[in-house]
């Protein structure tokens, strides 16, 4: 276990969260519950891409008393994947929202949160 | 051309004519011996003729009605002068130096055509009955007959009918019959189609559908087309007579050959009952048209 | 110049300050957000100015003050600027057409549009990998968003579908990206490229994950169930927004990265991009809703581009020619048909009948679909061309083989489409108001394709002597079209006839001969258009378009000349075609003949390119390689239009059914383009044979057995004009035998043959066409005895089926004496004896023809029936008189000919003697037998009229019948099924198997296209479960073949 | 009258309205002419010619029809007298109306008789077309058939033997070579006597005056 760093476990975590996402969108019937899949699919996304901007033994790229100013390129972890994972974020959020938007307009016009029913269009 | 060829052919016209009237008349009284009868007289088609000609009244049915027997009668006599009747002769030469054999195939159909036409406008159902009938026995005899001519044309490498009798010149073993049998069998039996006799006459079956196409056709109209049934055979033993028998240096010999050659229709219409028409095609397009297949792939 | 930084900058602002409008500000929101897409429009069309014109270098926009990788870069290029130039006008007019949508939903439905068109931008522009995907993001976000503002359920449900498959995508996308930057450790592209990621230990995987995500977004079959679904429910403004513009953004990333991928991502974009051209189109085969129709053939299109890119090694320096050849031709056609599919609002493609009710919008639409077929003078077309000749200069044969068979299953489906908009049954459906600002859009894109086609041509080079100036003149005489026919008619006739002034001096031999048919043969029947009353609307630039077509072919010296006169060609005789009554579906049959042969014509020209540089059309003098099969390829092609046997059954009921004046043309001379096609080609190839197989004996029988069968269908039918169209298929039958003989007399024969079936076709079909015109049915059997109500069109009649026979004294008997002497010469004796069966044959429905309409019996209803017009006549007349001509002096319709084909072909040439003709074999002369069979006639005539002058003239029921008399005219005549005995016996020959095979094909491939789409069943996770195995299956092709790292 | 002789009013491919009267518009309503004979001299060689080209129509109407048959057997051969049977009126010289004439029928011989071209002869066989015979009080049939039409010879018998048809031909012959053949030009003459009497009997009168 000693190889069992953090940066496989958060990677580990990240893909095993993406597979429980997709596992979700491809076998629940319920809308809220594959946007709900969805969302960890993203999730997992998110984590994965921190875990590749990890470098061990480094903090995190915020400037400050702990951080040698004069070292700031070997001490802290590369900032930019931290700097991507939050607009990855803000954009997930969005996609999240505008999904369960769609849920509620689909409910509102057929009283239904099965996906089945909704299969009008098709071939 | 000159003035004198029209004199020619006018002497050709007269004598073939009467040759083809008596022959019909002996033909008939040939039928009739072989039944047992007595038989027409040997000059019954001239009174015939002179009867048709000598009613008082005719109708007619319109213009084109009318001038049908014209084309009839003229796809007849040019068929007969676009061809050399007697080789060697200036004088029974004819028009043939306006066209050769391919003239002469194709405008067989100038008179078939234009008796069509007249006959239909009589309006009468028999007539399309019979011309649809004889049309169809035209193009199925055809395909043979065509075979037969291009494996003798091929064979003497021309298709002008003077040369080709030239070629078979010099005894019978020289004669197209001999030496292309395969061609000239395809052809015999095309003829017996272009002959209209029995088994091949149910174009002209004269109870079912009266005389088929000419049954409008009355007193001078009808005239005419007798002429023409006089010229026209005659015309088309002349030209089988020309490519497979060698053709005729005298008249003698031509009346001899021709005379003989008629004796083949002859016999097989008195033998053999009639075909419908679509046996006909059928028949003219199975035995006739391997033996023109053959003829064509032995050249 | 504007920086195109602002074009962000405007974007964003615009859409921040609609926010402060309120709703009752519309109008004023909708100028101001129409205000600033113009202005997006206007800085990118500066700045492709500047780069066409002046020389502008590429430049980088750097933001934030810093150099890349430490800032987002943008680039604006000559690329850049044409795509976001065609984004933008497309936004723009998008813009102006969702202009009651956009004031009904209010401010927040403009900003969501001017969002999407910032991000399209930016996503073009971004040269960090991030930022681009950040803006594809926010692209398909606003696209969801303005999805779900149609209130539509199916719009719902089919927005979810795409946000749920594009947030899929976009997480692939990020991981790929998020995988890149941990191997380059830059986002910069520019960066990134030069790392040559593939090479490096997992970077390929990253490569691979951005490829494939990029490759999804475009919507690869068969994973794009989600996008069809779209496309379908979403209002048409939008389909057309997502079809055009998104479509569009997509394949320039997808350029943009695939530098990054190197060489081997080329060979994974072509197979997916085949595999998705040519799925997508069968599919849409079976597809009958218009909306998702589009959405198969946006798809296609988009497929093909992908096909384009990845043979990117092969094209060459042509690569980008020919993909935004075919690019620009989809986003305009494809905004364009999606926008016209707004405004007909008919979901069923049957529906479109309705477009007709206003005849210009279905010139638009024509305009749009042949765009995307590839029709010149589109960009699509020339596009299409340089693709070919690249591929077969590389030797691609099978990428070739595949492409055009993709194409010309979209052609199916599109025709057929256009067929119903056409021709379909418009009697009971709605209605459609026609609003400004929705047709300004349609209007724009048609004249952009037009204008853009006109530019493209001018690229080529090649085309740059492309003759214009019919094209311009068909123009006037649309803009005329409110004129009456007889203006127009003249107007037609002198431009015919002045341009055959101008050209006369230029052509010589078979051109001359050939141009003679067409254009004196076009002027001759143009007269017959007198006859017409009223204005006779859009028929006049149709005809012209054809002529134009001809003209050109007459004229061609390069392959791409002699392709663009083809084509133009067919898209004439196809409109004239189907302005015939119940033509559409023979106007659809005749269209894909064309279409497909005319991509074997192109397939041929492109392999006969093969290792040449010029165009001419010499180079099939001297093709490198594959010449047998060129020769095979151009052969079928040509025959297509010739209608030889196994390629025929579009002929007799496009035939048939095309208008009185229509049938001439299309029969008597637009044929006679295959028979050039053919002469230009044998005359350039010469013998070929494969191996000691001789294919002109092939050719031989192929006209021999079209001779036999087309002329013994013909013999079978019961309507006159369709009597006559088989009788088209059967001479030209005789006429390819004729050719493939090679010899001077067969040739001879050939060519007096057209020339005579020109003659006698136009007079059989304008007197029929008169016939038909006053008795109002084409059914023989119920006509009958009309010579006496139609004196001068029965004799017309009569001549031209005594030509048709062959029998001396008319000139048609020329021509059967000249082949029995050619094929003595040759010796093929076996289907010569089947080309003379035909021509006995041909007797059959010669007098079937006449005697069923003119003789017999006369019916009640035409007792009173006039003659046909003048205007019918007078042509007739004049062709009557020329065919005398030719009868009397032969010398005068053959020595022409036979000197044309002296250079070629000198051997066993007629030797003449005034008007007697000598071969090696036999003799004719002409004139003598006219004088001879005249004499003779006048001679018997005299004779008969001395004897029985005062004939009783009576009536049609006068007639001897068993004692009985008939009682009805129409039990008496006898002409249905007339030839009965005939069909007993040898109607097995003609049993339909040729058409039956072609049914059978279609129906096979319309069943096999309805089993595959089973797959989108409509489901979303179904969708999903789609792009992942999309993506599992390509990354095992990826990595199992000699591309795995 | 049969319906499809009577008035009617079709539409015409131009939607225009067409009366049609059959029995104007579809047959001839000409009148007979009058041939006189010509040259004497042409007249007796084309009588000769007449006599010996006898070409027959025969109209079996009843029993007596059954003696014409023999008549080309080898056992009679009548074509050596320059007999032929000719099946339609067109072209036949002879006509030979074989039994008696029901009403119906009689209306069917006028008709062929009158689409014969003149000079056209009648030979009337068996004694129902002299005085009726066995049907001479029958309410159907006529009894002489010269009413009618002119008859140059009548064969008398019940039913007449060939032989006695032979005979019979043979009078006709010496009649037309005597030129007293003029049947066709007294029924024209007498035109209006002819019809009268053909239309007593023939009630539903149902064609034109004079059947070209």
């Amino acid at each position: 276990m000693e190889n069992l760093n953090l940066e496989i476990i958060t990677l580990i975590t990240g893909i095993i969260l993406v597979l429980i996402g997709i596992w979700g969108l491809l076998t629940q019937k319920n809308l809220i519950k594959i946007v709900i899949g969805f969302t960890l699919f993203n999730t997992g996304i998110h984590i994965i891409m921190v875990s590749i901007g990890y470098v061990k033994n480094r903090t995190a790229p915020i400037i400050d008393q702990s951080v040698n100013i004069n070292d700031v390129g070997n001490s802290v972890v590369d900032p930019v994947p931290q700097a991507l994972v939050l607009t990855a974020i803000v954009i997930g959020l969005g996609v999240t929202a505008l999904m369960l938007t769609y849920v509620l307009k689909m409910y509102q016009k057929r009283k239904s949160l099965e996906i089945n029913n909704y299969n009008d269009l098709k071939w | 051309m000159e003035f004198k060829n029209i004199g020619y052919a006018l002497l050709t016209i007269f004598i073939v004519l009467n040759y083809g009237l008596i022959l019909q008349g002996v033909v008939r009284k040939i039928g009739a011996r072989v039944g047992r009868r007595y038989g027409i007289r040997w000059y019954q088609p001239y009174i015939d003729i002179i009867k048709n000609y000598a009613k008082r009244s005719t109708i007619t049915h319109g213009v084109m009605f009318y001038i049908a027997p014209v084309f009839r009668l003229t796809g007849g006599i040019g068929l007969l002068l676009f061809m050399p009747v007697i080789f060697g002769s200036d004088i029974f030469g004819n028009f043939s130096f306006a066209g050769d054999l391919v003239l002469v195939l194709y405008f067989q159909f100038f008179g078939i055509l234009g008796m069509a036409l007249g006959a239909a406008e009589s309006g009468h159902p028999y007539s399309a009955i019979g011309i649809s009938r004889g049309l169809s026995q035209v193009t199925s005899f055809e395909l043979p007959l065509t075979l037969g001519v291009l494996a003798v044309a091929m064979q003497y490498q021309t298709l002008n009918i003077t040369e080709i009798v030239a070629a078979q010149q010099g005894g019978f073993m020289n004669w197209t019959i001999i030496t292309n049998p395969f061609a000239a069998i395809a052809m015999l039996i095309a003829f017996l189609g272009a002959m209209g006799r029995s088994p091949f006459d149910v174009v002209l079956a004269p109870q079912e559908i009266p005389i088929g196409p000419p049954t409008e056709f009355q007193s001078g109209l009808l005239g005419v087309l007798q002429l023409n049934r006089a010229i026209f055979p005659a015309a088309k033993l002349i030209l089988f007579m020309n490519l497979l028998f060698g053709g005729a240096t005298n008249w003698a010999e031509l009346i001899l050959k021709t005379f003989l050659i008629y004796m083949w229709p002859v016999f097989v219409g008195t033998v053999f009952p009639r075909f419908r028409v679509d046996q006909s095609i059928r028949w003219f397009l199975t035995v006739p048209l391997i033996i023109g297949i053959i003829a064509i792939i032995l050249i | 110049m504007v920086g195109p930084i602002y074009i962000i900058a405007i974007a964003l602002g615009t859409a921040f300050s609609l926010g402060f409008f309120k709703k009752a500000n519309s109008n004023f929101s909708f100028a101001f957000m129409l205000f600033a897409m113009a202005f997006m429009t206007f800085i990118s069309g500066q700045w492709l100015y500047a780069f066409l014109t002046q020389q502008q270098e590429t430049i980088q926009i750097f933001t934030a003050g810093f150099k890349p990788p430490f800032s987002i870069s943008l680039q604006m290029g000559l690329h850049e600027s044409v795509f976001l130039s065609l984004i933008n006008i497309i936004g723009l007019l998008a813009a102006i057409y969702l202009y009651d949508q956009l004031r009904e939903k209010g401010v927040q439905m403009m900003m969501i549009f001017v969002l999407l068109f910032m991000g399209l931008n930016v996503v073009i522009m971004t040269r960090d990998i991030f930022n681009l995907f950040v803006f594809l993001e926010i692209a398909s976000i606003a696209t969801a968003g303005l999805i779900i503002l149609d209130k539509s359920i199916n719009a719902t449900s089919a927005g979810f579908k795409y946000i749920i498959a594009t947030a899929i995508i976009s997480g692939i996308l990020l991981i790929g990206i998020i995988a890149i930057y941990y191997f380059a450790g830059s986002l910069f592209i520019n960066d990134i490229i030069k790392l040559n990621l593939i090479y490096v230990k997992g970077g390929a995987v990253a490569v691979f994950l951005v490829l494939i995500a990029i490759i999804l977004e475009l919507k690869p079959f068969p994973a794009n169930g989600w996008a069809l679904d779209v496309y379908e429910a979403a209002h048409p403004g939008i389909g057309a927004v997502i079809s055009a513009a998104s479509a569009s953004a997509g394949i320039f990333v997808l350029a943009k990265i695939l530098p990054i991928v190197g060489d081997p991502g080329y060979y994974i974009i072509g197979l997916i991009g085949i595999i998705t051209f040519l799925g997508s189109n069968l599919l849409g085969l079976k597809q009958d809703k218009a909306n998702r129709l589009l959405g198969y053939s946006s798809i296609g299109q988009i497929g093909l581009l992908l096909t384009i890119i990845g043979l990117t090694p092969y094209l060459g320096d042509k690569t980008l020619f020919i993909a935004f050849g075919v690019l620009i031709s989809h986003a305009l056609a494809k905004a364009g048909l999606f926008w016209l599919a707004g405004i007909i609002n008919s979901e069923q493609i049957k529906g479109w009948a309705a477009i007709r009710r206003n005849p210009h919008l279905l010139v638009l639409m024509g305009t749009f679909i042949f765009a995307l077929v590839g029709f010149p003078p589109f960009p699509s077309f020339f596009a299409k061309w340089e693709l070919i000749m690249q591929l077969a200069n590389n030797d691609k044969i099978l990428w070739l083989a595949l492409i055009l068979i993709g194409s010309f299953i979209e052609g199916i489906y599109l025709f057929r489409w256009f067929g119903y908009a056409i021709k379909g049954e418009n009697e009971d459906l709605p209605e459609f108001k026609i609003q400004w600002n929705k047709i300004i859009p349609v209007i724009v894109s048609a004249l952009g394709l037009y204008a853009i086609g006109y530019y493209y041509s001018t690229l080529t080079g090649l085309a740059a002597n492309l003759n214009y100036i019919p094209l311009l003149f068909i123009i006037f005489l649309y803009a005329i079209d409110f004129l009456p026919v007889y203006i127009k008619n003249t107007i037609s006739i002198a431009g015919i006839g002045y341009y055959l002034y101008i050209t006369f001096p230029d052509l010589e031999e078979f051109r001359l001969i050939f141009a003679l048919i067409f254009l004196v043969g076009g002027i001759i029947i143009l007269l017959a258009g007198y006859a017409k009353k009223g204005r006779r609307s859009g028929f006049y630039p149709l005809v012209m378009m054809m002529f134009a077509g001809l003209i050109g072919l007459i004229e061609a010296n390069t392959t791409l000349e002699f392709f663009f006169a083809w084509e133009i060609m067919t898209i004439g005789s196809y409109f004239l075609i189907i302005r015939g009554k119940k033509s559409m579906t023979h106007a659809l049959s005749y269209m894909l003949f064309s279409v497909g042969g005319a991509y074997l014509i192109l397939a041929g020209f492109g392999l006969a390119h093969i290792g040449q540089s010029s165009y001419s059309l010499d180079i099939l003098a001297n093709v490198q390689s594959y010449a047998p099969i060129i020769f095979t390829l151009l052969a079928i092609g040509f025959m297509t239009k010739t209608a030889s046997i196994g390629l025929h059954i579009w002929l007799p009921g496009a035939h048939a059914e095309a208008e009185s004046d229509v049938s001439p043309m299309v029969s008597a001379i637009l044929l006679k383009a295959g028979v050039f096609g053919l002469i230009v080609l044998m005359l350039k190839m010469g013998a070929q044979s494969f191996g000691s197989f001789d294919i002109y004996y092939a050719l031989a029988w192929i006209g021999a057995i079209t001779a036999v069968m087309g002329n013994m269908m013909a013999a079978f039918q019961e309507d006159a004009k369709r009597l006559l169209a088989y009788s088209s298929i059967g001479f030209l039958g005789y006429a390819l035998f004729g050719l493939a003989l090679m010899s001077h007399l067969g040739w001879l024969a050939a060519v007096s043959l057209s020339v005579v079936h020109f003659m006698f076709k136009t007079l059989l079909f304008l007197a029929i066409g008169g016939v038909v015109m006053r008795v109002k049915t084409k059914e023989m059997y119920k006509m009958g005895g009309l010579i006496k109500k139609m004196p001068f069109t029965f004799i017309s009649v009569l001549m031209g089926i005594i030509v048709i026979a062959g029998v001396p004294p008319l000139t048609g008997f020329g021509g059967k004496w000249i082949l029995y002497n050619a094929v003595l010469e040759k010796g093929w004796f076996l289907p010569a004896g089947a080309i003379f069966f035909a021509g006995i044959i041909a007797f059959l429905y010669c007098f079937r023809l006449i005697h069923a309409i003119f003789l017999g019996q006369l019916k009640d209803e035409h007792r009173e029936v006039k003659e046909a017009p003048f205007w019918m006549l007078l042509p007739q007349y004049i062709i009557l008189a020329v065919i005398m001509l030719f009868s009397a002096i032969p010398n005068s319709l053959l020595k022409p000919i036979g000197e044309a084909i002296m250079p070629y072909f000198s051997e066993g040439a007629l030797e003449w003697q005034g008007n007697l003709a000598i071969s090696n074999f036999g003799y004719w002369n002409g004139e003598l037998i006219m004088y001879i069979v005249g004499g003779i006639f006048v001679v018997v005539f005299g004779w008969l009229w001395f004897m029985n002058r005062n004939a009783q003239e009576v009536k049609q029921f006068n007639i001897g019948y068993s004692a009985e008399r008939p009682s009805l005219p129409e039990t008496t005549h006898f002409a249905y099924n007339f030839f009965a005995p005939y069909k007993k016996a040898l109607g097995f020959l003609v049993s339909p198997i040729i058409s039956d095979f072609w049914e059978a094909v279609s129906e096979g491939i319309h069943a096999i296209a309805d089993k595959i789409r089973r797959i989108y069943d409509g489901n979303a996770q179904t969708y999903v479960l789609h792009i992942i195995a999309f993506i599992v299956i390509f990354y095992l092709i990826a990595f199992g073949g000699s591309y795995g790292i | 009258m049969k319906e499809d002789f009577k008035k009617r009013t079709v539409i015409s491919p131009e939607g225009k309205p067409i009366e049609i009267d059959p029995l104007k518009d579809y047959f001839s309503d000409a009148k007979p002419k009058v041939y006189k004979p010509g040259n004497p001299v042409i007249e007796k060689f084309a009588n000769w010619a007449r006599a010996n080209s006898l070409w027959v129509l025969g109209f079996g109407t009843g029993c007596g029809a059954i003696e014409m048959r023999p008549l080309m057997t080898p056992r009679f051969d009548a074509y050596r007298y320059g007999i032929q049977w000719r099946p339609t009126p067109r072209q036949a010289s002879v006509f030979v109306v074989s039994g008696y004439l029901s009403v119906k029928t009689l209306k069917r011989v006028v008709r062929t008789y009158e689409q014969m071209q003149n000079p056209k002869f009648v030979i009337a066989l068996g004694s129902c077309t002299i005085n009726g015979g066995m049907y001479w009080d029958s309410y159907n049939t006529i009894n002489r058939l010269d009413q009618y039409m002119p008859v140059d010879v009548y064969i008398a018998g019940c039913m007449p033997r060939p032989e006695s048809l032979l005979a019979g031909f043979e009078k006709l012959k010496t009649i037309i070579k005597e030129g007293r053949g003029e049947g066709a030009n007294t029924y024209a003459e007498k035109f209006d006597w002819y019809k009268a009497n053909q239309k007593k009997i023939i009630k539903d009168w149902d064609m034109p005056d004079y059947n070209w």
